[in-house]
Formats: C-alpha cells, structure tokens, sequence
C-alpha cells in the first residue's frame, strides 16, 4: 500500500499544492479519469476548510494530508481546530443561500459541504482519534484494471 | 491557470471575463475587482466563467455576495457558463437557483435587459 | 516562514509527485523561473537517490521532503539507509564513466552526485540529527522582489 | 509528459525518438525497448532526444548501458540534442565526452557513416 503524506502550513497557496498532489497521485493509483475532476475539486474543499478553521482559531500547525492506495484511493484530510464538526450540516436551500443575513464565510462553508457530500461518495467526517481536531476522510474506486 | 480577470462594457452593462482557477487563493482578487466595479456604478454585472478551469465554494461565495450587493442596490447580476462540470457545481450546491445562468454573454445581456 | 512536508513510500513513481510538489512551492516561494529547472532536477536526483537506498537496504518507511521558504528556498530530502553518504564522492571522468566494468548503477549514483553537486550551489550532504540516515539540503534564494 | 517512444530505419541505422519525461519511473521501458532492438539486430542506434522533457540520471545510465552495449558488438550509438537545458546536463555530468551528440537526426547518420 503506496502512501504520500504532505502537510502544509495553513496558508490558502498550499491547497493548490494539495489539489495537485491529490490528483497525480489519484492519477498513479488509477482512479478513472472522468473522477479526477471530483478528486481535485473534494480534496480542494476538505484542504480549504482546514485552512479556513487553523486561520480562524489562530493555528499555526499544519494541515496535514494523507493519500493510501490500498484498493481503493483514500484521502485523509485533518485539521487541528477544537470544534465538533461533522456531516450533519444540513445543505443550504436556494433561499437560504439568498439570503442577505447569511454571511459570505458561512455561504462559503455551506456550499463547500455541498460539495464535498455531491462529489464524494464516500465520506466521512469525524473527530481524530487523538487530541484535538477533525478528519475529512474521502475515498473513490481505483486500481488499474 | 493563475487568474485572470479582464472587463469590457456593452450597452448598460459591464462584462467581467474570469479565467484560470478561482480557488481559496485567488478569490480575494475576484471580490476586490467586483467591488470596485460595483463600487465605481457598474449596475448590471455580468459574469463569464467561460474560461474558468476551477471554481471552488471561495469563489461562489464572492459570486453570491456580488449577487447580494447589487440585488440590494436595484441593479442585477448574471452569470455566463456552458460547461457542464462547471454546471454541475452549481446545481449540487443549489446555486443554480440562485444565479441567473446563461450559455453565452448575449443571452445574458437578453434576458437581464428583458427583465429589467 | 510557511512549510511544505510531503513523504512517500519508496517507489519511483512518487519522485514525480515530489517534483511536481517541489517547483510548486518554489514558484509560489518566489524562486525565479530560470532556476526552476534546476530546482526538478536537484528534487529529483535527490529523490531518487534516497527510494534507491531504501529498495536497496529493503526499507518501506517513507522518504521525507521538507521544502521552506524563510528567505531562501530550502529543500531537504532524508533518507534512512544505514550508510555513511557525503559529497566525498569524486566526479566519474569521462573514462571511468565510459568503462566497461562500471555498472549502471555505479554510474547512475556517480551522475546523480555530478548533477546535483553542478546544478546547486548550497549543497549539504550528512548524516540526519537523529537516528540513521542521511539528509540532503539544497537551497536556492528566493522571495519576490 | 508521458515517456513516447518511436523507431524508424533510416538505411542502416535505426533512429529511436523518445518524447516526455525519462526519468527513474519511466527509464526501465527505455532500456527495454533498447535492448529489444540491439538483440533484435539494431547495430547503428541513433537516439533522438528532441521531445524529451525531462531527463534524469537514471535515463542517462540507460544511454550509457546501450552506447557500452553496442560498442562491445562492435556498433554505433549517438544521440541528437539540441536543446541548451539537456545539454548542459551532459556537459556537469562529463558525459558530453562519451556520447556522440549531433544536432540533428541527419547529422547524427552523416556522422557515424563516415566514420564507420
Ligand atoms: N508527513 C507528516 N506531516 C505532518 N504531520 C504528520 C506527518 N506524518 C504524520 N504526521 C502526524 O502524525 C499523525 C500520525 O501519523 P501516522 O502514524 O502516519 O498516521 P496514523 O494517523 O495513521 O497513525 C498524523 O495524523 C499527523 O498529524
Ligand atoms: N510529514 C511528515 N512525513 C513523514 N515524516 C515526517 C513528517 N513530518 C515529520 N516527519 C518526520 O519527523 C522528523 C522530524 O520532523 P520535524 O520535527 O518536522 O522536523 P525537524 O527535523 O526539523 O525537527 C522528520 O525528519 C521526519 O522523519
């Protein structure tokens, strides 16, 4: 089981680092083609979201992502923000995006769930197992036929 | 790739072409333009997304909050895209029911001008 | 000053992630893009020198690169062989080199060491503070002007 | 980006273009299909580097395996590069003084027919 791990310090330059590592490694364990848009875009928003959440707490830890190989691609998103997150957000109607009382941050995190729940079909998000934070765990078909 | 952001004017309305990847990191660059457009009378604001590559929910929500500043001050706001993963994006998060969505520019113009 | 771990089990199609990881952050790090050549060589060589030691010693653990930007654009890439590396190693002439008797691999060693010793001009080769292994540390000046 | 290999005979030589990146993952179907040809009967190899993207020392070991190989059978290897970058990576390495390198394909065949 091939593995990269990368970590990064939260700033919003390195998700485009993420994305593009996410994908030439979903690439190298032979995750379709037309998910590859998916990968990019999913991992994006679970980096995103930790970077958004270090900022806001004022973290300097890095984000730290883990990508396995193992049957299928999986990709382990974490942060270290002491909140309890998790999917039970429930995604935003067109009138509540509309809204002018909602802020752009929390339209933002909204919509970045959105996306995650639409594009992954395989998600989880939980606590770490240990100490503070949460972990966008995400995971899609691969292995070269 | 990098953003690129480029504006012209027909008639009453102001065209903003986007292009490259509208992410985390380049989405501050998309509201500040888009403020200072609003900021400077643009009114009716169109949107072409027509050679974005990525777009992430930073740049839907500096999307939304174009739409919300302008709505509030009578003017409108629309959004130009033909490609479907691009599409696809907006319809997951409810979006294209929020956005006024156009496959080219002068359909954009037609219809907010009709409906103005 | 913002850092970017990225680690990897040892196989050679990883070096590509790690190339592509490395001029990544050297652009946004504001390495100039004439040197940017050199920067995926010197990543390259370095990396491929390390998951070389690995498979040879028969080691899964990961190859560790650390890339950061205070300054100067640093690259370290660690290893975990049990061997004694330097730069002690003398340039291959053109006879040697063309000998028979030396094999591809002694020679494919001897051109990584060339390549990267001509391409970086602060170049550092020892052992890692902890533990067995090697590190080596490249650097390239940086920061937007 | 992918490593590309092509061969075509040019009278006795046989040219081998290879495109993309040669590096420590791609470098093995090099020497591959290197050693088919010399055992398929290739003597004169001329190996065109003109697509290449990317070179790594283990793409030059590959080289240099074929240049020892076909000199012991009594053949000929060259290389074409024109490119500054890939040459200046023979040039660090000293490999500028082993390999026949020739700007073009053709010069690479004038080259080693006469001195053959
Ligand atoms: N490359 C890395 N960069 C940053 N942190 C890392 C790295 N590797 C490991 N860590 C940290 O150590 C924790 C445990 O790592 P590890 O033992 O590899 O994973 P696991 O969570 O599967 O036990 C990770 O969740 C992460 O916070
Ligand atoms: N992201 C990571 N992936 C794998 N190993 C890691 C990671 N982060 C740290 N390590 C391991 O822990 C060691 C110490 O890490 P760290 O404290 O970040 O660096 P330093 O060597 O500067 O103290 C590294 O040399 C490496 O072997």
């Amino acid at each position: 089981m091939a593995t990269v791990k990368l970590s990064f310090s939260p700033a919003p330059v390195h998700v485009r680092t993420a994305r593009l590592v996410g994908v030439a490694v979903a690439r190298r364990a032979g995750v379709r083609e037309d998910l590859l848009d998916e990968v990019r875009l999913a991992i994006g928003e679970a980096c995103t979201r930790a970077v958004a959440l270090h900022r806001q707490y004022g973290l300097a830890e890095p984000v730290y992502v883990e990508m396995s190989d193992g049957g299928s691609y999986t990709v382990r998103v974490v942060d270290r923000a002491p909140i309890e997150a998790g999917l039970g957000l429930a995604a935003l109607g067109p009138d509540e995006l509309a809204k002018e009382s909602l802020s752009e941050d929390a339209l933002t995190t909204g919509v970045g769930f959105a996306l995650l729940a639409g594009f992954v079909e395989d998600l989880q998000v939980r606590p770490v197992d240990e100490g503070v934070g949460t972990e966008v765990r995400m995971a899609w078909p691969a292995g070269r036929a | 790739m990098e953003l690129s952001l480029a504006t012209h004017a027909v008639g009453e309305h102001t065209v903003l072409s986007v292009g490259g990847e509208v992410d985390v990191y380049t989405a501050p660059r998309l509201r500040e333009r888009l403020i200072e457009l609003i900021d400077g009378g643009a009114h009716h604001v169109v949107v072409d997304l027509g050679r974005v590559d990525f777009l992430d929910s930073t740049g839907l929500g500096v999307l939304v909050g174009a739409l919300k500043r302008l709505r509030s001050a009578g003017g409108s706001f629309a959004l130009v895209c033909d490609k479907e993963p691009l599409l696809k994006i907006f319809r997951i998060t409810a979006l294209d029911q929020v956005f006024p969505l156009h496959p080219t520019v002068d359909a954009a113009i037609a219809a907010d001008s009709a409906g103005a």
